[in-house]
């Protein structure tokens, strides 16, 4: 099968759960990978092997390609499967065939559409980040920041929008919003309305866009600027270097890669925010086992957020989640 | 017999091509029941005062009359409707779709937008019939049909038109001679029927045969017209271009030498040619006869190395040794031949580009180091070869596609001699050129073989290649099947030797036969 | 009738005994693997056919474009536009009909733009369309407000939510209705190319454009009426998409047009003009489908499932033009 | 050199004034806006320049191959595979020099095997390069990891990470070093286009190919020739793209071909071929960017900018040809 995983070589049953995550070509997803096979792993008995099948859409925005995966999955005839929509309606009505075939569904990650189940989609669980408190966290990381580079002078911020339609990074948008309104009414919002585009390279260009219109424009330097996924971040993160810009304006990305995890090292990155998409893989598929096996699930569990900063970076459990392991 | 009144009148008709003008106050008159020869070299306006009448063009100044009343079409389907018809120069026909499909384009018969096919089909096929075609099925998509049967396609939509007025630009140039006759018999139903046929071609014995008036344009203007019976060829040729030519066939004094290229059982892919052999020697020019679909493009392809060969043994002295037939053009060139398609526009030349690129394009080498460009030096050397040959042009740098036939012809000929060539292919060379221009080419051929080239020189025009050559090869069925010299042959020897002893068909060549050929059987002897 | 209809039947029997090997291929390794074939399977056709209606019925427009000589880059992002059309008109209170008409008319609309730029301006028309590609996505984004239009349950009726659904109570004699709306429309093309003045006129001009403007066709009017047709198919695609995704993104259709195009020409379009029919077009999409399937089935992954299908379209048209050659 | 080189300078002169036009008219509203211009300042030009370097160096290679009557479709995901190459021989410990190297050549090897398959399959270049447009992303995904590859900062050396950079200490003579390395670029291509052997059997080929052929130009390897050369400056934009994000990115190439195809259009090239030159094109990548940046200084939203670019992608060709059709 796809990515098929033996554990376990003449178990008398084997139990198949497909992963689909919205796109297979950023790190993240890796991790989610790494948590499902942990889990599988563990799981699995002599008597049952359990099996991940992982597979995702050619493009990370094509969500009619992802219908086509859980689709394509139900004809194969799997156990199980855990899904990170790409689109929280489009894939309404691909899990509720899910559901009438009898098939679980947990979703992960991002969220369906709240009013799926009346459409029949029926889910076990919604296995994510309170992506509203991590947004929070951006927010209050950054007014910090920015209080202790600028000191008097009235802060301004830029948000940079991912993708419309994309409910955990919308989440993100409005958490970091609302944080700054209630507990930091001294905090300009400069710029809320821009999007920063879906890959790096579009990020690049239009945060460099952005900040040359700022500088030249309206005679001020944003003091700090949250982009709300790793591929945008990454984009702004050199766009900043670029313009030579990181010792002025603060920033805050919200999940790590490489290059970003050595910005907080060299001050150029005042925080992360990090998510647990490990644990995100394996309490996913511990969730669907346990539904197989006719235990109870909480429908919403929360696989928690933290703000990596350069003070706390030593410590473990932020370590643990700036370098999580990947499947290989 | 009285000349009946006109039917079409063109009265001081006049058009600029941005600079050039390609029509200057030409008047025009055409009767029914008559043919119309419109005459005049190359670039003369002939196509151009065609189109204008058949509203492809429209006129700068001047004004039409259609039997008496006044005639100016908005376009091409308001000259159709009004009963003038024309079949251009080139073949317009749309290759993937069906015969009756093209013949009916543009006026199909529909009931609620949906064709009606079997009245489409019975016109078409009555249309055919008259022209002696009627077993040609007419769902065959056009692309599929020989050249000669797509020009009846052609014909039979003015046929079946009923058009008043017909013109026809240069019909015979790709036509094989039966079919070229079966024409000259629709010529004879339309003027019948009381149609006024104007009849564009340059070859003049055609012209006599078929037309009864005549009109000459000479550089955008009308430089004579009246009734053939009244004039002599020289007195049109002087019309043509303005000046009495003495010689229409030049003869530079040459003896010929040593075999330089030597053909020996030569066999193409497709088994065209087949087992030809021949030898040129240096200072000859060799003339090949032949039907249409012979074969004789097929030879000079194959021994040019633009077609596969089969097997067979080339030499050409120069080089000594033997060329590889699969060697291509590259190395043909390489050995010293060069050639000239019969195809000008689409292979021969690079419209779109500058005559000095089309000229030094097979030669680069003395004008570059190590694939290095000296950028004058292309430029230098097509304006010496643009003088040598009397090129009418702006100068090296001017696009191709915007000279007259005749000098197009010249630049494709000029690569010949950039390339130092010493074997000169040349297939058709003088179709579509106007006299001056033919009467060029036959001298530069005689100052080749003057100079120590050989002239393999491949025509269907049978009095130039009897006039010029030294030699005359016939070749029929992909095979050579005579050569001698050229006293020796008359036009009805060379007939009887291209269609086969064992044929009924040489008898029914004419005295004034050279316009075309004829053909051994009406079905086309090798489809495509 | 009979000798038009055995022509194109002919014309696409090359295709056709294409996609029957490429199936029997996929269901022999696919039995090979499992024992038994998943792939070739009532329900796998099902979910093969409900993902590729858009493009099926993109295509078929696509294929009167390609017939006359033409190309059309923008399709992929006009095929968004109406679909977001659509949805903005239900969000607005449409009625369902109201909104699937609109959404047509926006197609036939933007593809009569399409041609009277390309009749009027001398333009090729992959210049043309490389144009109104990006100025389709751009009015799609105003429409949208630069986010996907979710009209909302309620607003969608199921005669147009369930166009392209698989599930049993959607089915239509075993197909998702969608189905037989390709067919109709397959027919409906097929008559328009064979049996109408229009048909001959569209051919005459992708075959010999210079001989169809002497014979009297009126090559600016057939132009503008092709693009207007092939953007009228292109609306109906676009409501199709709206039934997968219930929603209209303005950012889906980009890329869009090279699959629909790619299945015209595996189904022996010609880009030299005066090629091509709707029933081939229609074996095109079904051999892409095919491969996706059957990939899918074999454990394909997603790199692989993308090499083998750029290499069949490749072979598939080599082996098409090499049988012309030959005069088959 | 003196008249070769005027033609080619007379060739771009309706681009160029039409970049001057676009450039005075954003200059001007942007001064209106503000009552200066931070449009025309030398910084901006920076920015774009820096922004721009990828799609320029590949829109070179694009217009050897659209001057020979080609097209490359796979000109974007060819150029991701190429930044990919570079990212992962970096990863895998090669000299920076050594990779870079690597990604040309891969970037070489690409497109002779485009050249090669459409040199001996018969097929139109288009379908040729549909095909291996999805072949190139599925082997960069191969490559990749399906995931960004990061050989991290210690991996790579100055002269490769600041090539498209504008801080300060990048620059060389007030530009990024890129710029110079595509004005090296554009004039060694200029040179290969006119003043070579080469260059006039790649005219000649474009032209007419039969002539091409007569004339003892072996077509074959001319095109093979050709979009291996295309292909090396393809592979010299991927080197670009990875220096702005020092990543690479295997599916950040899809689309991008549209855009490189844009820019030699506007700059003059013919898809009928035998015309176009480097100048014209860097014209051509100089009005889209001004395009984007201008309309960005002046606020416009994102669509508005799409729109505007597409109209002035089909003003600018069509302006052209009727220069063109009227003798100027
Ligand atoms: N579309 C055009 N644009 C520019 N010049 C043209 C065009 N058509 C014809 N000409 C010019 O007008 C003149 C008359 O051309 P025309 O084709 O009528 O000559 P012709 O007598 O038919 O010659 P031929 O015997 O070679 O067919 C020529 O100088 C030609 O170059
Ligand atoms: N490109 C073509 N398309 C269609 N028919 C062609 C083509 N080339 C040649 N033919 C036809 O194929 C047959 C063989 O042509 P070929 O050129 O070998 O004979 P040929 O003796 O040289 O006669 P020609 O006087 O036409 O040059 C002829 O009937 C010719 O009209
Ligand atoms: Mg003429
Ligand atoms: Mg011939």
């Amino acid at each position: 099968g796809p990515d098929g995983d033996v554990r376990g070589n003449d178990a008398a049953e084997t139990v198949t759960i497909a992963v689909i995550p919205k796109g297979t070509t950023h790190e993240f997803w890796k991790s989610v990978h790494a948590g499902s096979l942990q889990a599988a792993e563990e799981l699995s008995t002599p008597e049952r092997r359990i099996e991940i099948q992982w597979k995702g859409s050619q493009e990370e925005s094509d969500t009619a390609g992802q219908i086509r995966v859980v689709q394509n999955f139900l004809t194969r005839g799997v156990d199980g499967i855990v899904l990170a929509p790409n689109d929280s309606g489009g894939l309404v009505d691909a899990v509720a065939d899910a559901a009438s075939e009898g098939v679980p569904v947990v979703i992960f990650d991002s969220g369906l559409d709240p009013a799926a189940a009346d459409a029949g989609a029926e889910t076990v669980s919604f296995v994510a980040t309170d992506n509203f408190i991590g947004g929070r966290k951006a927010a209050a990381r950054l007014a910090e920041a920015m209080a202790a580079a600028e000191g008097d002078a009235k802060p301004g911020v830029v948000l940079l929008r991912y993708k419309a339609g994309s409910e955990s990074t919308e989440q993100r948008e409005e958490g970091f919003l609302a944080e700054l309104r209630e507990n930091h009414p001294d905090v300009e919002i400069l710029s809320a309305d821009q999007y920063a585009g879906t890959t790096p390279e579009e990020s690049l260009a239009n945060a460099t866009q952005v900040l040359q219109r700022f500088e030249s424009e309206f005679k001020i330097r944003p003091g700090g600027i949250f982009a709300v996924c790793e591929p945008n971040a990454d984009g702004v993160h050199r766009a900043l270097k670029e313009l030579g810009l990181t010792e002025e304006v603060s920033f805050v990305a919200f999940d790590p890669n490489e290059t970003l995890v050595a910005g907080l090292k060299d001050g150029s990155v005042d925080g992360i925010v990090v998510q647990d998409p490990v644990g995100m893989g394996d309490k996913a598929v511990r969730a669907l086992i346990a539904h197989l096996d006719g235990e109870g699930v909480e429908p919403r569990i929360d696989t928690g957020v933290l703000i990596a900063t350069p003070e706390n970076l030593k410590d473990p459990a932020v370590a643990a989640l700036l370098a999580p392991p990947r499947a290989e | 017999m009285a000349a009946p009144a006109p039917l079409l009148a063109m009265h001081a008709v006049s058009k600029r091509y941005g600079p050039t003008v390609a029509l200057d106050d030409v008047s025009l008159a055409a009767r029914p029941g008559r043919v119309l020869a419109l005459i005049g070299e190359n670039g003369a306006g002939k196509s151009t005062l065609m189109k204008v009448l058949a509203g492809a063009v429209r006129p700068d100044a001047g004004r039409m009359t259609l039997a008496g009343a006044s005639y100016a079409p908005a376009g091409p389907t308001a000259a159709r409707a009004a009963g003038v018809a024309m079949i251009y120069q080139e073949l317009n026909l749309a290759p993937d779709l069906s015969v009756e499909d093209n013949l009916m384009l543009g006026r199909e018969r529909s009931r609620f937008g949906f064709l009606s096919r079997s009245e489409q089909r019975r016109r078409c096929r009555a249309a055919l019939d008259k022209l002696g075609h009627g077993a040609l099925d007419v769902r065959t998509p056009v692309g599929r049909l020989p050249v000669g049967t797509r020009q009846v396609v052609e014909i039979a939509r003015a046929v079946l038109d009923e058009a008043r007025v017909v013109v026809f630009d240069e019909p015979t140039s790709s036509l094989p001679r039966r079919e070229a006759e079966a024409l000259f018999a629709v010529l004879r139903t339309l003027t019948e029927g009381g149609a006024a046929v104007i009849y564009i071609s340059h070859f003049l014995e055609e012209v006599r045969t078929v037309c009864d008036d005549y009109a000459v344009l000479r550089d955008g203007r009308a430089v004579g017209s009246g009734e053939l019976k009244d004039v002599t060829e020289p007195d049109l040729v002087a019309l043509m271009v303005g000046r009495t030519v003495d010689d229409l066939f030049p003869r530079v004094p040459h003896t010929p030498g040593e075999p330089l290229l030597t053909v020996n059982n030569l066999t193409g892919a497709d088994r065209t040619p087949e087992g030809a052999s021949l030898t040129v020697r240096r200072g000859e020019i060799l003339g090949v006869s032949g039907l249409i679909g012979a074969g004789r493009t097929e030879l000079l392809r194959a021994i040019y190395g633009l077609d596969a060969v089969r097997s067979g043994r080339i030499t050409v002295s120069r080089s000594g040794a033997e060329v590889a037939p699969g060697a291509g053009p590259r190395g043909r060139i390489r050995s010293g031949v060069g050639f000239v398609s019969e195809d000008r526009a689409g292979e021969g030349l690079m419209l779109n580009r500058t005559l000095a690129e089309n000229a030094t394009l097979g030669r680069l080498g003395p004008l570059s180091k190590c694939g290095l460009l000296n950028p004058a030096a292309p430029n230098r050397a097509t304006a010496a070869l643009m003088q040598r040959l009397g090129v009418k042009a702006r100068g090296p740098g001017q696009t191709a596609g915007e000279l007259s036939g005749g000098n197009q012809q010249k630049i494709a000929v000029a690569r010949v001699l950039h390339q130092d060539s010493d074997v000169w292919l040349l297939d058709e060379p003088t179709r579509g050129i106007d006299v001056g221009a033919k009467s060029d080419l036959y001298r530069l051929m005689g100052e080749a073989a003057a100079a120590g080239k050989a002239v393999l020189f491949v025509s269907s025009y049978l009095p130039e290649l009897l006039a010029v050559c030294d030699r005359v090869a016939v070749m029929r069925r992909g095979e050579l099947v005579a050569v001698r010299p050229a006293a020796e042959w008359t036009a009805e020897s060379a007939m009887a030797a291209a269609v086969g002893a064992d044929s009924a068909c040489a008898d029914t060549v004419g005295a004034d036969s050279g316009a075309g050929e004829t053909e051994p059987s009406p079905s086309e002897p090798k489809a495509r | 009738m009979t000798t038009a209809s055995l022509r194109s039947v002919l014309a696409a029997a090359g295709p056709a005994l294409a996609l029957v090997g490429i199936v029997a291929g996929f269901a022999f390794f696919d039995w090979q693997q499992d024992g038994e074939s998943t792939f070739l399977t009532l329900r796998n056709l099902r979910v093969a056919i409900g993902d590729a209606l858009p493009v099926a019925v993109a295509a078929l427009g696509m294929t009167v474009i390609i017939a006359a000589g033409g190309i059309d880059l923008s399709a992929g992002t006009m095929l968004a536009l109406c679909a977001v059309v659509l949805a903005a008109a239900l969000k607005a209170g449409c009625s369902a009909g109201t909104a699937a008409l609109l959404a047509v008319a926006c197609g036939a609309a933007c593809g009569a733009l399409n041609g009277v730029l390309i009749a009027s301006l001398g333009v090729v028309p992959f210049v043309v369309t490389l144009g109104t590609l990006g100025a389709f996505e751009g009015a799609a984004k105003i429409v949208a407000d630069e986010t996907t239009v979710r009209p909302g349950r309620d607003a969608i009726p199921d005669w147009l939510g369930r166009l392209t659904s698989i599930q049993g109570d959607s089915l239509v004699l075993g197909l998702p209705p969608g189905a037989w709306v390709l067919l109709v429309l397959a027919l409906a093309v097929a008559a328009v190319l064979r049996l109408t003045v229009f048909g001959r006129h569209l051919y005459a001009v992708g075959s010999n454009e210079k001989t169809a403007r002497l014979c009297g066709v009126s090559v600016g009017w057939t132009k503008v009426a092709v693009y207007a047709l092939g953007g009228l198919l292109t609306g109906a695609a676009g409501v199709m998409q709206f039934a997968q995704l219930n929603a209209g993104n303005p950012t889906s259709g980009l890329g869009m047009e090279l699959k629909i195009i790619a299945a015209v020409v595996i189904g022996g379009g010609s880009l030299a003009g005066g090629r091509g029919g709707a029933f081939g077009t229609l074996t095109g999409v079904a051999i892409v489908s095919a491969i996706e399937s059957g990939g899918f089935q074999l454990g394909w992954s997603n790199p692989v499932q993308q090499i083998a299908l750029g290499a069949i379209i490749v072979a598939a048209v080599a082996a098409d033009r090499a049988r012309a050659r030959s005069g088959g």
